[in-house]
């Protein structure tokens, strides 16, 4: 897993890094992402979910992903319902506490039909970050003793040569490709991010190509009057699409709440019928709509205006 | 077992419990659920300089009554905060030290306080799958813990199918040989009673009696053999100030029902 | 250097963590530092240098404090000079490229009265950000091969466990105390930071005490309106003091840009005679004036005014 | 040695020749003085897609006319700017792979394209201490590098008193064995000509002389034998059009004097 560094190196020279436009469309946005690529999914929980690329990922029939995410919700039922991951690497994996265990995920990891692996919420965050320094490992003092460390054998334990004290090494990440949404990017990529980061930071960096879904696309030059609020520089950036709450039904902070309703209906259906209820889900608002727009017309106009008036409200203090 | 009253219902109970256990001043990083609503909880009623943080990134939360978030990741949870940070950074800062207490919930315990969250049964053919440990790992090896949960006998093991978080492993020195050398289990807190950990074995002992609740009660809901405190206390049950707060900080019962 | 873990994670538990007003004077803070003491010092070059805070240590007449900072500029002069320091840490240490090699740097280092111990650039900010993280060390890639990393017993070099390639490994730097300049913070010691950020924010983490000196001090509320923005945690922050102009000579992105005639003047006058240069320049703007304020007069109102000019002007476009 | 004309100075000849030699679309690291001067130049004339970082934390950098810092590390260097990022995080892109070409001024190199910013004479007793590395070791370990340096003798030595950033270190596989698997030396410019490195002894190599300038000449001012390429070009002189737009970026003559 941990790459060759010349190799990493290699791969990140090959890109256009210069000063471009790479505005495209889901569509186009899908393709640059081959079946088995390992995939970095950005936001956390319900927060920042890249639910537009997700959505289009599944609909282009994308198959055996690998994807790693800080923590996964009802988007990771919805890769492994649909074929389009059979292998999610995270710390958490439920639609979210309030709902209780995911019955998806018990169904497809109990049964072997995917793997769900477990890594401590830092450790994940730690690979990433070693893979977006171009460092083959990081040290850490978490999962030590624990038997998480034990199923993955890819951590080391070593003495510390300064201090001889015990620490872990985690392996550096650097997934094929990482999806994140933001609230405004430019046309080139420069990114803004608002509220919680997460680990998108590290992940952008960590990847061999990102896609950036934004709310809205400005210009460079509001960019570059307040430089210091880019989060993710353009050269990191392979394609900018404008995608219009692109995380319903999740978050995207400042701007809209979660849909609160659709995912209650969402965790009853699947309550009633695992296998059944996901079914029908990703028929109804996954492969069934036309367009992006066609599928928040089904999240329903009502809904993303109350997830709108909530989410606003941080600004107002 | 039932422990609800016509006063308050089990998750009020531990609510208040472990409210009271946090102190002025602390840094405590709270889990979602019950420890974010106990730690907000012990802010409005006798801790104001306490500061909280959570998982996603927050630091010196302030949640809104009424407005209590799904997840600790969760933009509600950002407002009016005094500072976010990235996942991994707020991670870092109780490696780095400056967390007093790291609260959270938990699905399975045992007699060493070590918290699974990951498998029942043999985790290469699990009879259940469950979400995994999130921050948890992180919280439980880098701090003093405290823990809020359900006492059920089958949640209350000799052996954990699996160590998720750590506790103080298999007792004694263990959790330092294995390269912890900070932090381990301050409390545990259920709707029986409170427990800490006997100073060598490292093993669960009852400190705290709910009020109404037997010696004999809480060993029938526990799977091992429980160290008992040589001054056992009493708990005093939630206040009406404090279940009038806790009620306002939860009026949908998200956490509390 | 590197500190046991339990030391490091004691001498942070002892610390008030809580939030609570901790506004004090310069003389007040200055008393927080001790001889002998390790001092991060922020900022870089000519950037966001705590110079107040200098100033005050100079003037209380401080004694060999090891300092460490990214790059130096003739605020280490100065402590060299005035006996403040004779240990110094950090990549680069001149007043900056236009005025040449620093004559003062060059008279205590040759003449063996003082120490410049030099790090590359990124293993000084690796340094402080293992500090930060709480490990003993953190994996590079440069250093290697050069005569630098000889000169440099506390540096390892290993082979990867996960790939068997070489890497550099640079032990955790943890001082006593940061001293670190900010654009705005509030009581509490919660700083925003415009601009280039340098190594600030792991510095702040990395310390076991930081002293804010902030251009203004701003209401809490201010802070919790964006709290995004909040670039050093209150937690980390043990004295706040407000001290406007508090890098000049020297700038404040956003605020003011440097006082070029005064350095300009501040080089020739060391050039002609760098021993007695610098002595008198200490007399006359360190130990002769009452207050900051009495300083800042000294540098003249035109030029601060002329600094001001320039460094608001980034707020313009 | 002078190569001073009634057209321009040293560092300009040093700026444009520089500047020529980057590609539009490169990402560029570009020290403080000439190389700031020369990577904003060739922004201005044939590389408008050029990307120009500074080791202060500046992510694609425009650099107003007649208002050049005096180091990369100052709010000048942000102005309008795409991104500004921390001193380490800067220098990491470096070492993630991000940048095409590092670019920067010299104060001695040997004939392995060494570059010693630290002490002439024995560094324990050091005849002059020089500033240091900043981040000039970084750059030099983890990227391709162009050097512009005035041609002097005491300046092109056999071997550095100090390897302050590393070149080819003693040549052939040194360098690659030393741990440094990227990168190296790609050109040396000067008032008298371009080099750069044979491809197996790693040793400098003549490839373009500027007009004018002889083989011998530039020899004559080296201190270690120079190879020669097979095709040895020479440069166009500096135009009218290029010395314009350098003098317009810095008509103080900060670092053309």
């Amino acid at each position: 897993m941990t790459p060759d560094y010349a190799e990493l190196c290699h791969r990140t020279h090959e890109r256009d890094r210069s000063l471009r436009e790479k505005v495209m469309s889901l569509d186009e946005a899908a393709a640059l992402v081959a079946d088995n690529a390992s995939v970095g999914i950005g936001g956390s929980t319900l927060s920042r979910t890249p639910m537009a690329m997700i959505w289009a990922l599944i609909r282009a029939g994308r198959k055996d992903l690998f994807c790693a995410r800080s923590i996964t919700s009802n988007e990771g039922e919805l890769l492994f319902a649909s074929g389009a991951s059979r292998h999610l690497l995270t710390s958490w994996f439920s639609q979210g506490i309030v709902w209780g265990v995911s019955r998806i995920m018990r169904l497809y990891t109990e049964t072997g039909r995917a793997r769900f692996e477990e890594w401590s919420h830092m450790a994940v965050g730690l690979r990433f970050r070693a893979g977006a320094m171009g460092v083959p490992f990081l040290p850490m003092r978490s999962m030590m003793g624990s038997d998480i460390a034990h199923r993955l054998p890819e951590t080391r334990l070593i003495d510390c040569p300064f201090t001889g004290a015990k620490l872990m090494l985690v392996p550096a990440l650097n997934p094929d490709v990482a999806l994140i949404h933001v609230q405004r990017c430019d046309a080139y990529g420069n990114a803004q991010i608002d509220g919680l980061p997460f680990m998108d930071l590290d992940l952008a960096m960590a990847a061999n190509r990102v896609i950036l879904t934004t709310e809205r696309i400005v210009s460079n030059n509001k960019i570059r009057r307040a430089p210091d609020q880019t989060k993710i520089p353009f050269m990191a950036v392979d394609a900018v699409v404008e995608a219009p709450f692109g995380s319903a039904p999740h978050e995207c902070y400042g701007i809209y709440e979660p849909c609160f309703e659709h995912l209650d209906a969402y965790a009853a259906q699947i309550r009633r019928d695992p296998e059944e209820g996901v079914r029908a889900y990703l028929e109804r608002y996954v492969y069934g709509p036309k367009s992006w727009a066609e599928y928040l017309d089904l999240l329903g106009l009502r809904e993303l205006l109350d997830a709108r008036r909530r989410g606003t409200s941080i600004h107002d203090d | 077992m039932t422990t609800r009253t016509a006063d308050h219902t089990a998750s009020e109970l531990l609510a208040v419990m472990s409210a009271r256990l946090l102190r002025d001043g602390q840094v405590v990083f709270a889990g979602v659920g019950v420890p974010l609503l106990a730690a907000t909880l012990a802010q409005r009623l006798h801790a104001p300089g306490l500061t909280i943080l959570f998982e996603g990134g927050v630091v010196g939360a302030f949640i809104e009554p009424g407005k209590l978030p799904p997840s600790t990741n969760e933009q509600r949870c950002a407002r009016r905060a005094n500072m976010v940070l990235g996942s991994t950074d707020v991670l870092l800062l109780l490696q780095r030290g400056y967390i007093d207490i790291g609260f959270m919930g938990g699905a399975q315990i045992d007699q060493y306080g070590n918290l699974n969250s990951s498998f029942i049964g043999d985790p290469d053919h699990p009879v259940t799958r469950l979400p995994g440990t999130g921050g948890g790992n992180d919280i439980a090896s880098l701090t003093q813990m405290i823990v809020a949960m359900k006492h059920e006998k089958r949640r209350f093991v000799k052996r954990v199918d699996f160590v998720t978080s750590p506790g103080f492993l298999s007792g004694a020195e263990s959790r330092r040989e294995a390269g912890l050398t900070t932090g381990g289990m301050y409390r545990v807190v259920t709707d029986l009673g409170i427990f800490g950990f006997e100073e060598r074995s490292k093993r669960m002992q009852l400190v705290a009696l709910h009020s109404g609740i037997t010696t004999e009660q809480v060993q029938t809901n526990t799977g091992f053999e429980l160290l008992i405190a040589a001054e056992l206390a009493i708990t005093e049950p939630p206040s009406e100030k404090e279940l009038k707060a806790l009620r306002h900080l939860d009026p949908d019962r998200l956490y509390t029902a």
